[in-house]
């Protein structure tokens, strides 16, 4: 068996990582750390996992070597935490922000800090199987994509890589309450964020660098959070290059994903599900990706569940990869209709 | 069993064998409904559309 | 009192309708329509008119004559019944899209329907207070903008009318249940419909025409519907022109809207209400704008309740301007929070 | 005018004051308090009064004389601040549940607290028109009762006072979040609350002995947290008295009710709204009241909107009743539909 | 393999048999009915199923022989079935209520309809593992409880069994909107059921009789739709006999359920899921039972998921038995957190 | 106009002096649906119901 260690297991991803792992054939989780609620049980946090484990939260320092080690705490946190972090894990694999671009001039504008590990940056491979697959094969650090970034990458790589779109794109994210963590204040308090459709960030969302870094397109996103609790969508708006169509943007995305595990294309005539929906994606690894096209313009659509196929799920397809098992191992969970 | 092109995604459609003429089939790709115009050799159409609308 | 009718009370609109008029001072409601349930009571749809009014509904055919009629029935349903509707009503306020466009080749195409009375189109005033309010005094004829059409021409009139942005712009509806009107079917049932980020139109949503009419901007527009009853938010985002900035588009709303009674500019440094957001406008009459900038690109937001600002709250407005009382009679509630 | 001071202005009691303070023709609302606010706009707390004033919360040391005083702070602030607070107000109206209970015994049993100015219940009457209406005529002490509270003691009264049923009853409350307060913690945050069934008082509900000192029936009463962020429903069980059943149940409602402007009796034979439903009072200051009933149970049932008639709307209902005002001045929105 | 059919796969029930089946190791699904639908695959339906099948819906006319079979075709449709339907069946297993009531003239009153097989009625087995295991391991035709009632079976069973509670209970169920079905009309528009506290049936819900049946006790059972898609909570009060206390329930769980593979007992102290929470068992096969008492008071409360527990999870749980294959096959989704 | 008494609730109906027979009146305390089974004098009987199926 794989030993496991979960890193900041108390927050929603790290919740998440629990889920996947305890269900996992291969893994066996041997740790879970949180600084504030070291040696209460997990299963008090996530209730879901009663019955599953009867595992407590340790320190952080109380932990040991395992093959793999997820890291799922707020970033700052987790570039501090690395260094010391890399003897214990066979593989480390980081969830936060912090490995996710290469240039830590961008990361600095984006998150307003200055990288405390810049020279570890190029030892990590994009947690991103549809693309690195080959070299997640041999990875051992592995820097997962945000949730946001991680629709938009699988909607518009295909139109970068083939040339359909012109470099100028928009993406505007649309997101449940989950993607702001466990940690978050009063502005998430249920009775200012129910039913709200609120636009938290007009310009300059933070997932715009990676998409930008991902494809070579020039990205402008925003983001609203609306009622819902797991599940982001992404809406990209981009200028069709040469006669880029409905038909020569399927083609893209079937060459693209045609034979991926974890990305459907979802483009139908009629229907309520026509075109990618997350709310049958919750708790399924799955990325929904859709298009249309009028003369001019193309638009792609991309969802998923921001914990799943947007962070934990992501990040155990990863270790499936790395470890040679097959990459849909634990990850079989469909979606639910209705939900 | 035939494996024909949709008309309208040139995805590819499943065509059962034991399939007779004017059948209905689903494009799995885009999900448009098509006719089994003919058998032999066996050809697809799109088959008339129920209009949707879906309010403002 | 001024005597009024609704024709197609049953429905949203209708219902809406209802409400604001049994609670506006100066106004009698006469009569009320369906075709469906003619002889019923009208709170036995309306529950929230209990002790309100006995009203029934009546055919529509045993109208009178009104100071002013009110049609609240589906698109062309209302341009067949206006040609016989003129003579009973003193000022007839259609809230169908069949009177919007001057241009009835482009309502064709949008609609998919030969216009039946064009002969008509141009005795109809825009139903937009805020930019045809002298016209508006003596209008007999309205025809009042689509709900997101509304909140898309708040959002970008501005931004044309001063030349701040270049003429191609995007925009972006988010939209509850109620847009979809009662007679939808079983898309709309509950456990499809609940908690959803439908994208029901990805391109050439309907009510671009309305907005580029208005705007004389190339509009681009989509649709998504998110989890709400009422509320519809339009995230718009144009070129900038020059040297527009933040401080440029402030000052344009100011102009613009600075004496406006129901349109507030919201664009605040902090806050989970920060920029417009639909549910704090639940029945009542605003749409509120708000923006944001960035070297080469402007966005602009604007939020309104579907039913009141985006249908009959606006339509109360301009009967208040064509009988000469103050603005804001009948349509004082502010919205609620929390909510 | 009647001058008007609210203590305790940036919860969702006091905001709700604000509203219907700041709408009513006869009162000036002349100050609010925070001590975590004190200097900072009300608005941008409660951005629904955006545009309504331009008022900003002082400290409650900064208060002077008012006619009328609402205290809309915590249990146990009240109880502190009422002594001081009594010789600045012409009217003081408490809305916490210090002065709700006549017996000390009993609020120290439920509360967990020794009351800390017992001396001073008996000078408080209970905001409570349908009953005290004479009294409250002349009160100068008001204590506004629990939300929860509220509804079982509309919903219980008349089966009591006509000896209908006997004096065992159960109530099961419903709510929505905003009956725990903005002040609320962890549990309340949106991905934890929303959707919920959380049963969290499944046994001697507080508002219990406010329900049993009302009717003098014998009450057992729990609650249960649902999606909605207002809106509180009861559903109360008894055992039918003598051949109480529903054509004597809704005689009893009918002649306590019959003449009361907000309480309505909302039992019909079919329909989506037959019962009273929490959702359609949002905003508004009724309390629907229905009943049902089979050999040997009756089953009442009422719904109201916590933060209007389940306070700061009945709040109001007391002033103007002690102002001579008619009892609807400033409280006429009716709810909304579709909402 | 086993082959399975089910017919009435177009429903809310039949579209999460088809999830668990097409999941299920052991089985291969062999056919799909649908009367509307059938010629048109599943997945359009069933949007969650994309990419795990290409099965359409065949005529139920078309079915062949199948080890086992499952009807999730409304009441009354499924007696009519059922005799011809036990030929092509090695194992029945019927979701309808036709079939759970050994008492024809009790199903009369309830379902206001004669039985139209009322001789087969002895030959089901009830579908409820954690009292009928034996019987099921042989059982070839079996009849699975309602979602509503099944909850209250499993909370009430144990303290109706070790004469715990007096024979008078009562049932008070919330239930979210798929529990009524796909072919639900105008009353379960989202813009009428989304938010609602609905009271739809006050007194003598049908599934009244089945607890009854299943615990001996007298019954009475209301239903009141809350904002969900998925989920079913019940609040059972009871008088307690002799010293019953929260120690003596408790253990009575515990020897009850202390093995049951999908029965967790949840009453902690504290927290926000201290009892049994519906969301967090959507998708998942476990039923929560909790409890709380007071002097003569016991309070029973269960949660589950209505389609899986309360449905298609339960089916295949006795399927599980029946084929003597480990009873959780199939079943493993833990259910989310946060969700 | 004349007052009635709803069969159902014994609530007050108004029903229109110009009011024909079959004609259908709500009462407007229980909503039952009522027919005006005769004019001289008034007197209403519940109509026949459209069942309700709430589903489970
Ligand atoms: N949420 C998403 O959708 C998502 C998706 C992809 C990646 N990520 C990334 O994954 C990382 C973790 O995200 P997350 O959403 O899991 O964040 P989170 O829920 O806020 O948890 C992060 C850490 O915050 C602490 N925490 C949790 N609850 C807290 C509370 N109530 N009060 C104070 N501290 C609390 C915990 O550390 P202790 O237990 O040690 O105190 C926990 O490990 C972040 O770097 C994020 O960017 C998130
Ligand atoms: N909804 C919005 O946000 C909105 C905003 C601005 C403008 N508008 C416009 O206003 C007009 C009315 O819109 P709406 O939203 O009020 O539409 P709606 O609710 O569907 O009502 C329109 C008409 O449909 C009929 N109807 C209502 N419920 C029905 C049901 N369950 N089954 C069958 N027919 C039913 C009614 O006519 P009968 O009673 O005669 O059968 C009613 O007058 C439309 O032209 C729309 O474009 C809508
Ligand atoms: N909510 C209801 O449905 C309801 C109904 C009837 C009666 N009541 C009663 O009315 C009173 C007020 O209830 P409420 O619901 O308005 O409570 P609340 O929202 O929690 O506000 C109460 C006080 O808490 C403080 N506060 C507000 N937000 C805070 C935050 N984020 N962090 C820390 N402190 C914060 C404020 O005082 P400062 O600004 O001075 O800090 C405020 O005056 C209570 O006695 C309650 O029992 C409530
Ligand atoms: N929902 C629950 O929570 C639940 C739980 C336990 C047991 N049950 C029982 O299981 C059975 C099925 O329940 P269900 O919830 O699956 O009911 P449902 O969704 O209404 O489906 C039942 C049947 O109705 C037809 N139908 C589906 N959608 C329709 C539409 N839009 N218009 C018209 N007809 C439509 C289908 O038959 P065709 O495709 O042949 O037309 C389908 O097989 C019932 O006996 C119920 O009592 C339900
Ligand atoms: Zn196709
Ligand atoms: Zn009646």
């Amino acid at each position: 068996m794989t030993t496991v260690a979960v890193v900041g297991g108390s927050g929603y991803i790290g919740g998440e990582l629990l889920r996947l792992l305890l269900g996992h054939p291969e893994v066996e989780l041997a740790a879970v750390t949180s600084t504030r609620l070291a040696g209460r049980r997990i299963d008090t946090t996530h209730p879901n996992l009663r019955g599953h484990t009867d595992l407590k939260f340790v320190e952080p320092d109380a932990l040991d070597k395992y093959d793999a080690v997820f890291l799922a705490v707020a970033h700052r946190t987790a570039m501090r935490m690395v260094p010391g972090m890399v003897a214990r894990a066979g593989c480390l694999v980081d969830l936060s922000a912090d490995f996710r671009l290469r240039d830590s001039g961008v990361y600095q504008r984006y998150y307003d800090t200055e990288h405390e590990a810049p020279q570890l940056l190029d030892g990590f491979t994009p947690g991103w199987p549809e693309r690195y697959r080959e070299q997640l094969r041999e990875a051992d650090r592995i820097s997962v994509p945000g949730c946001t970034a991680m629709a938009g990458m699988l909607a518009l790589y295909p139109l970068a890589a083939e040339g359909l779109v012109e470099p100028d794109v928009t993406v505007d994210a649309r997101t449940g309450s989950s993607g702001s963590g466990a940690a978050a204040g009063n502005v998430n308090l249920h009775a200012e964020r129910s039913g709200a459709m609120r636009v938290f960030a007009p310009l300059r969302h933070r997932h715009e660098a990676e998409i930008a870094q991902a494809t070579g397109l020039r990205v402008r996103m925003s983001a609203t959070g609306v009622e819902a609790v797991r599940g982001v969508q992404v809406y990209c708006r981009a200028t069709a290059k040469d006669n880029a169509d409905e038909s020569t943007v399927r083609q893209a995305y079937r060459r693209h994903y045609g034979d991926e595990p974890f990305v459907r294309v979802v483009a139908y005539r009629s229907g309520g599900y026509r075109y990618p929906e997350p709310k049958i994606l919750s708790g399924s690894n799955y990325c929904d990706v859709g298009f249309a096209a009028e003369p001019g313009q193309v638009v792609a659509i991309a969802a998923l569940d921001n914990l799943v196929k947007g962070g934990a799920g992501n990040a155990v397809q990863c270790l499936n990869i790395r470890r040679g098992w097959p990459e849909t191992t634990g990850l079989g969970f469909p979606g639910l209709h209705p939900v | 069993m035939a494996m024909e092109l949709c008309p309208s995604c040139r995805g590819q459609v499943v065509v059962d064998g034991s399939a007779r003429a004017s059948e209905i089939v689903e494009c799995p790709e885009c999900g448009s409904v098509l006719e089994l115009v003919s058998t032999n050799p066996f050809a697809l159409a799109l088959a008339p559309d129920v209009a949707e609308d879906w309010g403002e």
